[in-house]
């Protein structure tokens, strides 16, 4: 860890445009990195005392992971669109966040997912087909259709369920990884969330109970700028979200969001903390929604276009990209054949995904509990009885 | 008269009582310059201002609780929750205390506000964004509870639900946001809570039904008429205090009821409404009382629409106990 | 076999269950040194160590939280919140994510846990220590809900709920934590989830309730009885699963039912048992059943013994209603 | 405002032996005063950097509602043990923090109280018999006997209402400040609550709101050691609880909340701050609960004797009187004159609130709605019509 930091050294305030810098107090504590960590260097060189040191494969890897996240996202807001799927809320401009921080995940690691990182998910190895049968809701997705498009869940990838309701998750994967410490099991838990989420109650518990039990937990706050409408700076008044974690006695990172390496590097160095027993980590991943909040947002109504375009020339894709062809690790060709074959690996699994049949009708009274009280089964019984039965294959 | 949908009958409202009364305050999340997003407070925000048209931070709780110390100020916040399934971080603060004040401090304070917010399902919301919470509100005493069907009677009783002096929550049913539309009078004028209405008068069974549902409940009464079957179909329109004369007349005259509602049966509003018949018409009963409701699960997703208790699952139950 | 009250018998199931399952936690605010504010976790800190028996920040949001994420691990936790009435800051823990894990990830996540936490009235609480929840839960779709009201059972229900596949409310009426007593078995037994119990047999009235009100249902009954009126009396020990069977045999057999507890009435539990008699016992109905409750006001403090359905506001109705 | 103070100014620290240095952490922000705030020095003079300036009078009047403080909750415990009340819950060891902010207080200024601040009410002017019929729920007590003793509310008083559930007025004082600066009318918020009470969703939600709209708000956080059982330690892993001040962007400072000046000069500060629009702040008063929770808890179940014992040394009546004493304002008559005249005058309201009749029955029924709905009315006649209804003069 640095030293403290005058409260001068965070120049790359400015930068960030979300960035609570308003009522010019700067505190200045041991417990937060307040200069954003950047590990790729604007000269295409790398800072070496952050270097996460990862192989060539593995960056191209992660590179091609950004790429198809990328244009998943994209398709599915077509297919939306055409009233194929119902919804999606993407990860467009984020990409360094999530597959950054879900690639510096060890593996017996567990993921907390808020909604927007089915990259993670696919990082961790859920099928492509998985994912877009959840879109669907057909009666493949292992969610059984009975949420909306993004709410996935991945127990067999050590990943959450994804849930609508804001924070909620973050008091979770505090318990989760509380009981992992009690078990002496070698374990941290990764949390996404919103900037918009640190407003949440689920978010002064979760800190909270992390502080004060020393829980080895990761806290990701996405810093997208906005909670839908609602820009940053009118989520909160502290001079950073990073800030917030003085007021539970955990460390606070600010990181560049869209530099993937240094992303890797800080969730791996928080996750190494949490592992040690040195407690729990909030990282303000400054980045930046490129896209609407989903599908049923349209952002024109609220930030203007002059703010967008100078986040795209800041796209964490293109940025990890030249820096991968400075190091000769991919070129124009490769990427023609990447985006070519995540579209047809796509399209392939929205046929697939589309040609299945709805859940079952009685799948929607299982699971409320692990068996069927008596009231379930009646109202089962008089579904299957009725008109509508017919049309779901009875 | 112009025409009106629901959001538009409702924003009317909304501006018509602001200009009125400048203690009328909105707050919300994204209520402001993005006019909420189902647009219900759209405009609001660049005739009024940021100070009356508040985008506040990602919390529900934060909202209930600061617009709580704002009515006990003086002023009459209309705090927006963006869905009804996100009501419960705030659930504390309208339960216990929101409630209550007027109770508990003897009438000295009264938190007199009116919380707006979509309910229901049929928007392809899955668990988070479809359910109908009435009845976890009206258990507790001190809320008044509003659920308008059509855009008449959403910008009249929410006129009427701002100048009322107790705490309501008036639900708003999302799924006939825009589908709803109507005739609604320019300026002034409000309808009166507690008061049901009868929508189609009939002989043979009570339907109770409110909200987007009771278009299910019409068109089950249609259906039924065909077989000749002539249902009444009342529709709550506030669903507490509850218009018990108009639901006991009307089953004294068919002896048999039906009562519709998106939310889970058990311990629904639908119990509460067999209950008090019960009570109240016993020796006029020819039939037991039927409840027609969402299933007792979570609101589920793609099959949304078995979920729901739609014209097609009202019929039999209708049939049914017409012939009882 | 020892003679304990209620407080000691949950304590004893708690300390068995935590020797036998080393993944039972109990966590909640001041359940460690002191032993809870009922001393109902007293001991337990000082065997099992405040790995597994945890003071905790004063967050009911956070301790509940912060359990599901510990079961979603595999443990077994059981927070206490502290009164029931307390519960609300938890409240969207408890019915968004809670109540709906398995179903809304398809089975892959089980959020096993068993809160405990003090209901009711009559220890001169208030509104805010006298509450009784129930029916705000049950509502919700993915929850049980037990409430014992005897030393016997509430061990053996809450061994049942610890072993229970789904999520548990168990709730604890505190106005007899110590006043009732009785023979409890040493060592392990369970009592069944979903099983009513018939205390006292009867031909003329049905009297159901659970928890404190049970002895005045059985205070009420004795009196009937002097009056010619032979009430059977039923202990429904889990409220969610109801056990319907118990409860339409006994009215087939009566025909006549008072439903008693401390709730306000109005969607209240005792509406949806009204309810379900209409559906399944409807033509076995001699009189209108009758529900004998809280009333619909907040709980008050000096007038408590006023506000409680006690035995002298249930011998009436259940005269009335033998008599109807 | 101080500038900014070096991590080691705070040697004050380590004497609240429920504070929270315990991370080693020393976060230094220019929004936090660390050094906790002292007006009446040991050797008996007067900090003139901080001298609040009182008339000798209004100082002797201030100890005197300390005092009869005290003896209002020493007789109300003996009271609640010989049944004759059912619950009292007081302020023994936190006279300062409560009387010193109370009177800092301007009278158009409002105090949202917790629960242990009906030594601000007196202070407001409600007559103590007022205060007494509340603690037997009477007749004749404003909250109709419908709350638990000490859950008394003095709208005449600007003084909101007493509920059970912890935080919750913390957002309500928020609010009611914002709608008075909406209105543009000069008027601060003053809000009580319990250190515990920081963990709480209201405090997130109302620093968090306060600091985003810049409310007139002063948070008084008690930090009195304990939250029933659990020590302050526990509650928070923060440096200090005034730390908390800067996740939400708001000033925070800590006072020697047994210093009665220092309160009061901390306070009157921080209502000077709202009153000029900037915002609101959280005050940390560093005090101790010398006597059990409540009427039913015991202490000694966890927490030891010589604990108490020290903080009863620093017994903040004592100081402040020992400090009158040496300006010659006070002595050992004046004390007993007091002592027995507060005894007597308590003693003649428990006599009259003893033989008010207790609320008529009915009263159950209103004030539910403004107007009682069929329902009610119902259930009203039908418990008038009750065998009891005689027994309560009916
Ligand atoms: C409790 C709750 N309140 C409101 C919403 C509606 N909502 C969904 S996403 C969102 C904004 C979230 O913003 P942020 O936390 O910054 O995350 P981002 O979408 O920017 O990734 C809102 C208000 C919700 N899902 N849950
Ligand atoms: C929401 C809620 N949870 C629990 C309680 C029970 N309770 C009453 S006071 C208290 C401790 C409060 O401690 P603190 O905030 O430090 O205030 P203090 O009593 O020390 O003044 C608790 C847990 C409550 N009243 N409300
Ligand atoms: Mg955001
Ligand atoms: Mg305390």
């Amino acid at each position: 860890m640095s030293a403290t930091p005058s409260p001068k050294a965070a120049p790359g305030v400015k930068e960030f445009a979300h960035d609570n810098g308003k009522n010019g107090h700067h505190a200045v504590s041991p417990l937060v990195t307040y200069e954003p960590i950047r590990v790729m260097r604007e000269d295409g060189s790398v800072d070496p005392a952050r270097d996460p040191g990862l192989t060539d494969a593995r960056m191209v890897e992660l590179y091609c992971t950004m790429v198809r996240t990328r244009i998943i996202d994209e398709r599915l807001v077509t297919l939306q669109r055409q009233g194929r799927i119902g919804f999606h809320i993407g990860s467009l401009g984020e990409e360094a966040t999530i597959i950054g921080s879900a690639a510096a995940a060890r593996k017996q690691d567990w993921i907390f997912p808020c909604y927007r990182e089915f990259g993670a998910l696919l990082l961790r190895g859920m099928p492509l087909q998985t994912y877009v049968d959840n879109m669907f809701g057909n009666g493949n997705d292992t969610v059984k259709g009975r949420q909306m498009p993004d709410h996935y869940s991945g127990r067999a990838y050590n990943f959450g369920s994804v849930s609508s309701p804001i924070g909620t998750q973050i008091t979770q994967a505090v318990g989760f990884a509380w009981a992992a410490k009690m078990k002496k099991d070698d374990l941290v838990t990764l949390v996404y969330f919103g900037e918009g989420a640190t407003s949440s109650n689920e978010f002064h518990n979760g800190a909270n109970f992390a502080g004060v039990f020393k829980t080895p937990t990761v806290f990701l706050c996405r810093n997208n700028g906005w909670a839908i409408s609602v820009p940053a700076s009118k989520q909160s008044a502290s001079q950073t979200f990073a800030d917030k974690a003085i007021a539970y006695g955990i460390r606070g990172v600010r990181v560049d969001g869209n530099d993937l390496l240094a992303v890797y590097s800080a969730t791996r160095e928080a996750i190494e903390r949490g592992s040690r027993g040195e407690g729990a980590t909030l990282l303000e991943l400054l980045t930046y929604r490129l896209s609407g909040h989903s599908t049923s947002d349209d952002p024109k109504a609220y930030r203007k276009d002059a703010e967008v375009d100078q986040w795209k020339s800041k796209d964490p894709n293109v940025r990890f990209r030249t820096w991968l062809e400075r190091r000769g690790l991919w070129n124009d060709k490769k990427q023609t054949e990447l985006e070519e074959q995540a579209a047809a690996d796509l399209q392939e699994c929205v046929k697939v995904a589309e040609k299945a049949p709805p859940p079952p009708l009685e799948s929607m009274f299982e699971d409320v509990f692990q068996e069927m009280p008596w009231h379930l089964r009646e109202q089962r019984d008089e579904l299957l009885k009725g008109p509508r039965a017919k049309g779901h294959g009875h | 008269m112009p025409q009106m949908n629901m959001v538009q009958a409702i924003n009317d409202a909304l501006r018509l009582e602001m200009r009125k009364n400048d203690k009328v305050v909105v707050l919300g999340e994204d209520v402001g310059k993005v006019g909420g997003v189902f647009r219900v407070t759209a405009g609001l925000y660049d005739e009024f201002g940021d100070d009356r048209v508040i985008d506040t931070p990602l919390s529900e709780g934060g909202i209930i609780g600061t617009a709580i110390g704002m009515a006990l100020y003086g002023l009459v916040p209309v705090p927006e929750i963006q869905f009804s399934d996100f009501i419960f971080p705030a659930y504390d603060q309208i339960v216990s205390e929101l409630a209550k004040f007027r109770y508990r401090s003897g009438g000295e304070f009264v938190s007199k506000l009116v919380i707006r917010t979509p309910v229901g399902g049929g928007i392809r919301g899955g668990h988070y964004h479809s359910q109908s919470p009435e009845s976890q509100f009206i258990h507790v005493a001190g809320l008044k509870v509003v659920c308008p069907s059509n855009p008449y009677d959403a910008k009249g009783l929410l006129l009427a639900s701002i100048r009322d002096p107790d705490p309501v929550l008036f639900f708003e049913p999302k799924r006939i946001y825009r589908a709803a539309k109507g005739d609604v009078p320019e300026g002034d004028y409000t309808v009166p809570l507690g008061k049901a209405q009868v929508i189609k008068p009939g002989k043979h069974v009570t339907i109770i039904a409110w909200g987007a549902m009771l278009y299910e409940a019409l068109d089950a009464a249609s259906q039924a008429m065909e077989k000749g079957i002539d249902a009444e179909v009342i529709d709550l329109r506030t669903l507490w205090p509850l218009d018990i004369d108009t639901i006991i007349e009307s089953v004294k005259k068919t002896g048999r009821v039906v009562v519709v509602h998106e939310a889970p049966k058990s311990c629904g509003f639908g119990s509460e409404i067999v209950a008090l018949i019960n009570e109240k018409a016993f020796l006029h009963l020819e039939a037991p009382p039927v409840r027609v409701t969402g299933f007792d699960t979570p609101f589920p997703y793609t099959l949304e629409m078995e979920y729901l208790p739609l014209a097609h699952r009202i019929l039999p139950a209708v049939v049914q106990t017409a012939q009882y």
